[in-house]
């Protein structure tokens, strides 16, 4: 039987894995790839919990996160559509004219 | 006593010495700027109604101190004008003996020399501020002499300084009487610092400071030499004796009649009034009465020597005021306030006397040097220059003259007191003060150049009027030294001392006969006296006024540098830094935001795994 | 039996049916001016909200119940806040949207976002269950992703709505892990069963770090220190209006959120101390340093928005740790820090229209060519600055009074430093409005009446509410309701 | 008691204010008039209020209500020994100062009588308030306008001095807050009443950790205002920026807000504080006495000189304070109003020249008493009356408050005496090289001053020489109250 | 090693290896294949977790639509050429560093905490069991998911328009 903590290392790393995506990679596609990929994490968490708690709500979640992560996804790829239209480029670096 | 006090109504004729010069001060800075003509007769009609009242006084009071051996001072309490937990401060009148006689000095001369004054200031366009500050001045100085405790003498102390500040500057466009004017009242006011420091001191210990009380206060010695020496300080920058004395020579920027009145008879010799005021402190100590002693003798020798090699006639007299001061002062120093007292009371005259003559003479010859105004035919104004040989005369000591009785009675203290030293330099400058005041009379006495007019003619009576009066007031207040010994001291005591008279009489008539060969007919200017070389000190005022000036230079206004300095570039640099370094670390964090989203996110991510990690430890 | 079950959320359903219309519009008759419409309807909100708090109607006053199956909590302390909620949205509609600040085409689209925002952000006041919460953070969030880019200036929205969406999805993936480490913990979503086992579970990291991750989610609306990146930058490059709408609506939602969730917790004081006091200090100190060299108007409010955020952090501290009077001061200071906000956007959206930047400089010279805005941006700056007549320094004040009291000495002192600090910026900008000169041309600012009517309220209430300010008591009752 | 009296002197500016908003901008004339009568009806009640003081002391002239009572603050007014004369002083500097400026001030007149309006209230709000937290906001609101009146009518460094100024005194209200909360919250959260806190105080003292801490917050906070010495650099350049009627009313009142705040916070809720820490007041004011004297000495600006001179009196009223006695505490009461009405004068007189001349250099001026001899004759009243001339109100103070200072420490007292004399030193200089000397030919436009300005002159002069000849006018008012506070001080 | 384990190791090799795949891939195109991979290996996770419908959901919603929607942004923004070579090392020495702290973190939270076990889920299909949850527990989360959704469709139509209106002007 495949214990609890196991899928929550797998979890943990698939985490940091997307976050390493979203801090490495300058291209925004990418960074979204690595989001996406961080809330998946999150939602093997969920199912494992519900797994080892035996109550569904976990996976209830698990949709709802699912559901909220496409509707993300849509707005990210909407705005980084925009960008290449407004800036000519989707490179997360270039895109830096607010600061200070 | 006191009913016979309120009998005599003195109460009534107390006000009318107090209140006429104060009401005149204000009714001509108020309405009468503009017209001086009205300002002179309501100066003058305050003058002569205090004056008149001075003297209803002295009657009264002379009949009624003749009847009885030993007079109380009766006091008379007007006003509760302060008090604190532990003491309290009345304005009112104190009348005895001491306060007679001054008065009468005071007024008398007050009057002569607003008289004089009518006829000095004819031309100047000031005159009702002339005519106020001179009433406020005689006011302030009366209401000094009968102040009944130290602090309203203190008060009217400092107003009398203020008087003589905005007197000697008077003619304010001269820089030379500004800067005179100021030295004069900062100098004065160091002095007073002593003065107030003593005030304090009473009351700390004593919680009184009615002059009444002095004698019943039983102070420890220690305490009575501390208390009376910093009383002495107020004494010595007022009465300018030896290290304060600076400011009176270059007070001579003001007008005469202010030189005569302030500098000579009234202001300067408040100082010694005071001693003799508070004479049951400073008796009580034998160290103070010496140190007292030493600043007067030290004082008379030095400015005698100074008087000596002066060429303006007003600096002569000055000198020769500080010099006469010191003799007044070693007189108290050698326990005798009667002889100190009593030189006060003659000097005044005499010194009025010659200070005016000297104001005729410039008034006349329109420069201050003795030798233009010979030039100028000095010596054919008769009345000015007879009445100045007249002072010159009183003021060496010679026999019939009033300084003679005065000198000789200081003298008899001095040898009383028994150190052959102070004594012998006594004598000394007894000599140099009649070699200076003849080296003046010969050098006025010499043939006047042809061409300057023959017809020089004597000033207008207005002025040569006080003049006389002073002149046989000089010859015969003298004699009376029997009778103002027993009005003050209620004692009587010996008339004069040959013993002590005839050396002191042969040494004037020897300085008389320096005088007169190194003078008298001759062109040169300086006499023997001049060419020897220590008298190279005294013509640089024995260095004093450098000394004065490298203080106020180099101490006060470096140390002012230097605050300044600190103030602003430490505390303000300070302030100023701190608002800098928030700028700076303003400026520091705004580079944290980038705008690169993925710093953002690293910073984020960095953070709250740190903190995390480092809240865990802690709660762990 | 419908009314009265429908009764209790009448502020939410209104708003939802607010949105809904807008969208019927922007499909009907896109392309029209719909504000004076737009402020009628948000009025109508406020009274139904104010209805539902204070009123003992029919309509049902407020009784603490717990509905869709302890999803959803309504008490009066929920109601308070949705009527400040809703409050806030009216003001924003006040803000005129000129011609160039946002597309012709997209003003029913706007009031459309503008209410789905204000429904999620009405849900967070009383959410009671995290998948529920979890979903009104992202209904709002996203709401705001697409307000951010609206705007006539493309690219600087463009990016501004980027960095807003790459933080934001960060962000809420860490709050996931959070609650997703809180259900496996505890076994329910409900906050209640979850919190109110804190005590025993309170030494465990998982319980530990998934408070922690759960209020970084919570931080980053507050844009607190830690997650404060995306504010001075969004704030610049959006419009005014939902710059405006970020600055202060949602601070005062996010704000009620954190105040429920600290009241639900026994222990809270050993979990939270720690992390919200270096919190506060931080935003507090970083705000206002930085907010020191700004030139540009808005960037300027936003890193002054973190610096208030930092007092209400203390004033959460002080609510953790005091118990009522804490929760009391920290809701005037909300309530106070929507209205002051808004007074200083309202001037900024007044004078300085879309093309120009918003540097500081366009201010010059406000006396002369609007005496009633100048004394709206110098009463403004006062009451943000704490300065005592306005009611700014009643809300610090009773902050501190409850911060010191929990124990909070340093923090006070810092926080009065600060505040003091802050002082030197808001007192350049009414310098720069009441001395400097205009130089170049400046944008005529046109008069309009309901402005002018809008600032005088705005003064009045910002001078007189510090000053008469029993309504405390008020707020008091709303702070008992929580427990 | 009559209640309304106090209330009705702080809202009567207040109502000035209304009636100046709506004025029209044009009428210059009607502005000032409307802004005098304000001053006016203030100077009516504070002398009603001066002659109807009861002098056996305590609070009079009450009105207490409570305010907010969710944290118990309560609008409780009144009025004692000590604040009486501060109310009047304050009534006599703003209206001189109103008429000093009749012409000084040309461009946007009204919102600058709006200002002064407005700064004089929160004056007067402050010197009657009993209730920390509305102290703290007249103290406050005292504050605020100075920065708008320097920044848009000041003259040299204008927004550098302004923002300084400002930064300056709130930086000291954050001190006084933080004490003021800290005694809030040992208290008990119950009320910010000062009576009742009193009581509540006595009820349970404090640990001495507890004062020796929190008092020198408050004295810090209000010693800032005082111009104590380190925290004094703003005084100076805030007072030179300031236009002539803020910075009199600045100098001349707010100053004395600090002391009084120090007395009537400090002393009165922490008595055993100020007996720790005494010393330490006297060393630093002490240093306030003498330092700002050498530093005045050193300024070639009249307004830098009289700033400084400023921060030097004030330094004889801490000096005061510090002693512990008697003397020394309606000494500093005394030195407080002397030096008030003293600065006004000194402001208003070099207000009036700068007017004239627009330059303030001391050595740039020569010989002007022959153009301008009441303006020169009334500045030498002031200077006279600075460096403690007899006759004036400003000699009974230093005597007081050196006698207090004799009985407490003697050796340290003769040493501030010496800056007496360096006051005489400094004011004398700038005095004869300004106004004596040979008349500067470049100076002959210069016009005397206009009746108005004479009027202000006149009270001012009149009121030093009044309370200098009889100062029992003063003394009879606070000594009970003064004693009473002495005998906490003294008692704990 | 039950053939459970034997599975698990493998799917979440899938998953993993597939992440780090998208990480140092240079092709975006090519990364998109491996977070298909990746979504594969976490949809299997759930089967092996029992939970089927989620499976299925994972499969319709994350691969079948959100991947779709990331080619199309790729094909739309014409980063389909050569993306450019890694950035700086700095950067990916930060980025190791903080991720390493959370992983650090994250390694605390799983280790040391006392997971509760013991919970059996029933074996049949657990689609009915969420089915009735949607509609009963969580049922004020089901509507706002649709507000939600709502929400962003308005959007993306709105950023379309915004687009086109560049564009076309």
């Amino acid at each position: 039987m495949v214990s609890l903590t196991e899928y929550l290392v797998v979890a943990a790393l698939l985490f940091t894995i997307g976050l390493l995506i979203v801090l490495y990679r300058s291209n925004a596609i990418l960074v979204l790839i690595g989001i996406e990929l961080m809330l998946n994490a999150a939602n093997i968490n969920f199912v494992a919990f519900s797994q080892a708690l035996g109550g569904h709500a976990g996976q209830v979640f698990a949709v709802f996160v699912i559901v909220a992560a496409a509707a993300e996804a849509a707005v990210a790829i909407a705005i980084v559509v925009l960008l290449h239209q407004n800036l000519g480029t989707i490179d997360v670096e270039k895109a830096r004219y607010l600061n200070g | 006593m006191v009913e016979t006090f309120e009998a005599l109504k003195i109460p009534w004729l107390m006000d009318a010495i107090f209140y006429p010069y104060f009401a005149a001060f204000a009714i001509i800075i108020l309405f009468l700027r503009r017209n001086e003509k009205l300002a002179m007769a309501v100066s003058l009609l305050a003058s002569s109604t205090v004056l008149a009242s001075t003297l209803m006084l002295f009657t009264r009071h002379y009949g009624l101190a003749a009847g009885h051996s030993e007079v109380l001072p009766p006091v008379s309490y007007t006003l509760k004008w302060l008090s604190t937990g532990s003491a309290t401060f009345e304005f009112g009148y104190l009348v005895d003996s001491l306060t007679v006689l001054m008065l009468i000095v005071v007024e008398v001369v007050s009057f002569l020399v607003q008289v004089y004054s009518i006829g000095y200031m004819h031309g100047d366009k000031g005159r009702a501020r002339f005519y106020a500050y001179l009433s406020l001045f005689s006011g302030s100085m009366t209401a000094l002499v009968i102040s009944p405790n130290l602090l309203q003498t203190y008060i009217f102390w400092e107003l009398v300084g203020l008087c003589s500040y905005l007197l000697i500057g008077f003619w304010w466009h001269k820089p030379e009487a500004a800067a005179a004017a100021k030295k004069a009242f900062v100098m004065t006011r160091f002095g007073d610092l002593g003065l107030f420091l003593g005030l304090l001191m009473l009351l700390y210990t004593r919680g009184n400071v009615a002059f009444t009380d002095f004698g019943a206060m039983g102070l420890s010695a220690g305490l009575a030499t501390c208390i009376s020496l910093l009383i002495f300080c107020g004494v010595v920058g007022k009465s300018s004796q030896f290290p304060l004395h600076v400011w009176l020579p270059d007070a001579m920027e003001g007008p005469t009649p202010v030189s005569a009145l302030i500098h000579a008879a009234t202001m300067v010799v408040a100082g010694v009034y005071l001693l003799s005021r508070s004479a049951p402190i400073f008796m009580a100590s034998q160290t103070a009465l010496h140190v007292i002693f030493l600043f007067g003798a030290v004082t008379a020798f030095v400015a005698a020597t100074m008087a000596c090699v002066q060429r303006d006639i007003k600096k002569v007299w000055a000198y020769s005021t500080i010099s006469q001061l010191g003799y007044m002062v070693l007189a108290f120093g050698a326990a005798s306030s009667l002889s100190s007292m009593f030189h006060l009371f003659t000097h005044a005259f005499y010194k009025a006397l010659l200070f005016l003559a000297a104001g005729s003479f410039i008034h006349h010859a329109g420069s201050n040097d003795l030798f233009d105004i010979a030039r100028k035919g000095g010596r054919r104004m008769w009345i000015t220059f007879g009445t100045t040989v007249v002072g010159a005369l009183a003021l060496a000591g010679i026999f019939p003259f009033s300084g003679f009785y005065s000198k000789d009675a200081i003298l008899v203290a001095v040898q009383a007191m028994g150190s052959p030293v102070g004594y012998g330099l006594v004598m000394f400058t007894g000599f140099l003060t009649a070699y200076y005041s003849f080296r003046v009379v010969f050098i006025l006495c010499r043939r006047p150049d042809e061409h300057s007019g023959h017809g020089s003619h004597d000033s207008p009576f207005v002025m040569t009027g006080p003049l006389l009066i002073l002149a046989i007031a000089t010859c015969f207040v003298g004699r009376w030294e029997h009778g103002f010994g027993a009005y003050y001291l209620g004692a009587s005591h010996g008339g004069v001392h040959l013993d002590v008279a005839i050396p002191a009489s042969i040494l004037a008539i020897l300085g008389l006969i320096l005088a007169a060969v190194s003078f008298a007919g001759g062109k040169n200017e300086d006499g023997v006296v001049d060419r020897l070389p220590m008298m190279e000190i005294p013509r640089q005022k024995y260095y004093l006024d450098d000394f004065y000036y490298w203080v106020t230079q180099k101490i006060v206004l470096g140390c002012s540098r230097l605050c300044a300095y600190v103030d602003r570039h430490f505390v303000d640099g300070s302030v100023n830094g701190v608002a800098e370094t928030v700028r700076w670390l303003g400026d520091r964090w705004s580079r944290l935001q980038t705008g690169r989203i993925q710093q953002y996110l690293n910073a984020l991510v960095f953070m709250v795994s740190v903190l995390g990690l480092g809240i865990y430890l802690a709660v762990m | 039996m419908m009314l009265d079950k429908l009764s209790a959320v009448i502020p939410e359903a209104y708003t939802l049916g607010l949105a809904l219309f807008w969208l019927v519009v922007s499909v009907v008759r896109p392309g029209r001016d719909y504000t004076r419409l737009s402020i009628l309807l948000g009025a109508v909100g406020v009274v139904l909200a104010f209805q539902s708090t204070f009123g003992e109607s029919a309509l049902g006053g407020v009784a603490t119940q717990v509905r869709f199956y302890g999803a959803y909590r309504i008490d009066l302390y929920s109601q308070g806040f949705k009527l400040l909620l809703a409050l806030g949205y009216l003001l924003i509609l006040n803000l005129p949207k000129s011609g160039q600040s946002l597309l012709k085409t997209s003003q029913a689209e706007y009031h459309f976002l503008l209410a789905t925002a204000l429904f999620g952000m009405m849900l967070l006041t009383s959410v009671y269950d995290m998948l529920l919460l979890y979903l009104a953070m992202e209904t709002t969030s996203y709401s705001f992703y697409v307000l951010c880019v609206l705007r006539r200036r493309l690219t600087e929205s463009t990016e501004a709505g980027l960095k807003y969406v790459l933080f934001g999805a960060a962000s809420s993936a860490v709050m996931l892990f959070g609650i997703g480490y809180l259900y496996g913990l505890t076994g329910t979503t409900s906050l209640p069963g979850v919190f109110s086992r804190s005590v025993e579970l309170g030494t465990s990291p998982g319980f530990l770090f998934g408070v922690f991750l759960l209020f970084a989610g919570l931080l980053f609306k507050l844009s607190a220190f830690p997650f404060h990146f995306w504010a001075p930058d969004v704030y610049e490059g959006t419009s005014n209006q939902v710059a405006a709408y970020l600055g202060t609506v949602a601070k005062v939602a996010a704000t009620a959120l954190a105040l429920r969730i600290a009241s639900m917790m026994p222990n809270a004081p050993l979990l939270l101390n720690a992390f919200l006091w270096v919190s506060a200090i931080a935003s507090m100190t970083y705000g206002n340093f930085v907010a020191i060299r700004q030139t540009d108007m808005k960037r300027m409010l936003a890193y002054s928005g973190i610096g208030h955020i930092g007092y209400i952090l203390v004033g959460v501290l002080a609510a953790i740790n005091m118990g009522e009077p804490g929760y009391t001061a920290t809701i005037y200071y909300a309530g106070m820090y929507l209205i002051m906000n808004f007074a200083a956007f309202l001037v900024v959206h007044a004078c300085l229209d879309e093309t120009g930047g918003a540097q500081i400089r366009n201010f010059n010279n406000l006396h002369r060519r609007s005496p009633l805005l100048c004394a709206t941006l110098v009463i403004s700056m006062f009451t943000l600055g704490g300065i005592p007549p306005m009611a700014g320094f009643f809300g610090k004040l009773y902050l501190f009074m409850t911060a010191y009291q929990g124990g909070f000495v340093w923090l006070v002192v810092l926080g009065l430093l600060n505040s003091f600090v802050s002082l030197y910026y808001y007192l350049r900008v009414c310098k720069a409005a009441f001395l400097d000169p205009g130089d170049s041309p400046q944008p005529e600012i046109v008069p309009c009446l309901r402005r002018s009517a809008l600032c005088v309220a705005l003064i009045g209430y910002m001078v007189l509410f510090g000053f008469f300010s029993n309504a405390v008591d008020k707020y008091a009752n709303l702070a008992r309701s929580l427990f | 008691m009559d209640v309304g009296v106090l209330t009705a002197m702080w809202v009567a500016p207040m109502i000035g204010v209304l009636i100046l908003i709506f004025l029209p901008r044009g009428a210059d004339l009607a502005v000032r008039l409307v802004s005098l009568a304000a001053a006016s009806v203030t100077l009516v009640l504070s002398f009603y209020v001066y002659i109807k003081f009861d002098p056996r002391g305590g609070f009079q002239f009450v009105e207490d209500m409570m305010w907010i009572d969710y944290f118990g603050v309560r609008y409780h007014h009144g009025a004692d020994g000590l604040s009486v004369p501060l109310l009047m002083l304050t009534s006599i500097v703003i209206f001189c100062g109103i008429l000093s400026s009749w012409d000084g001030i040309k461009q946007r007149v009204k919102e600058f009588h709006i200002l002064m309006l407005l700064l004089v209230a929160g004056v007067f709000g402050v010197f009657m308030s009993l209730d920390a937290v509305f102290f703290f906001i007249f103290y406050e609101i005292a504050v605020l306008p100075m920065y708008l009146l320097i920044i848009v009518w000041g003259s040299t460094r204008k927004e550098y001095s302004g923002m300084k100024l400002t930064l300056y005194l709130l930086f000291g209200s954050v001190f006084v807050l933080i004490g003021l909360i800290a005694l809030y919250v040992h208290t008990g959260m119950k009320t910010t009443d000062l009576l009742l806190m009193k009581e509540l105080l006595i009820a349970n003292p404090p640990s001495d950790l507890f004062v020796h801490t929190v008092f020198p917050l408050l004295f810090v906070g209000f010693g800032m205002l005082a111009a104590l010495w380190p925290f004094h650099t703003w005084s100076p350049d805030g007072h030179v920026a300031a236009p002539t009627a803020a910075s009199m009313l600045h100098a001349g009142v707010l100053m004395k807000l600090g002391a009084f705040g120090i007395l009537r916070v400090g002393v009165f809720l922490l008595p055993e504080g100020l007996r720790y820490w005494a010393d330490v007041i006297v060393a630093l004011s002490l240093v306030n006495i003498v330092y700002g004297a050498f530093v005045a000495m050193h300024q070639t600006d009249f307004k830098f000189m009289i700033g400084y001179s400023s921060v030097s009196h004030m330094g004889v009223v801490m000096f005061g304070i510090g002693m512990l006695n008697y003397e020394g505490f309606v000494g500093a009461a005394f030195q407080m109003f002397a030096h008030g009405v003293m600065t006004a004068l000194f402001f208003a007189c070099v207000g009036a020249i700068y007017d004239r001349a627009h330059t303030r250099r001391i050595d740039a001026f020569g010989g002007i008493y022959e153009r301008m001899p009441v303006v020169c004759g009334v500045f030498l009243c002031g200077g006279l009356a600075g460096l403690g001339l007899p006759g004036f109100s400003g000699f009974v103070a230093e005597f007081l408050v050196f006698w207090g200072a004799f009985k407490a420490h003697p050796i340290v007292a003769a040493v501030a005496l010496v800056g007496l004399v360096l006051t005489a030193f400094y004011v004398l200089r700038a005095f004869q090289r300004a106004f004596y000397g040979t008349p500067n030919p470049k100076w002959s436009h210069l016009t005397d001053s206009s009746a108005i300005q004479n009027v202000a002159y006149a009270i001012l002069v009149g009121t030093m020489l009044l309370y200098g000849i009889y100062p029992r006018l003063f003394l009879d008012v606070a000594e009970t109250d003064l004693r009473r506070l002495l005998a906490m001080v003294t008692a704990a | 090693m039950s053939a459970e384990r034997v599975a698990f190791y493998i799917i979440s090799a899938l998953i993993l290896g597939g992440a780090v795949a998208v990480l140092f891939s240079r092709i975006v195109i090519r990364a998109v294949v491996y977070l298909l991979v990746s979504l594969f290996g976490v949809a299997a996770l759930y089967i092996l977790l029992r939970a089927d419908f989620l499976a299925a959901v994972q499969v319709l919603v994350y691969i079948g639509g959100i991947t779709v929607l990331m080619v199309f942004g790729v094909m739309l923004t014409g980063a389909g050429r050569l993306d450019a070579p890694p950035s700086g090392s700095w950067k990916a020495f930060y980025a190791g560093v903080s991720s390493l702290a959370l992983l650090a973190l994250l390694g605390i939270v799983v280790g040391r905490t006392t997971w509760p076990t013991g919970g059996i889920l029933p074996e049949e299909g657990s689609t009915s069991i969420l089915g009735e949850l949607f509609l009963r527990q969580h049922v004020m989360a089901f509507e706002v998911a649709s507000v939600l959704l709502l929400v962003v469709l308005v959007g993306v139509a709105l950023f379309i328009r915004l687009g086109r209106r560049k564009v076309a002007v």
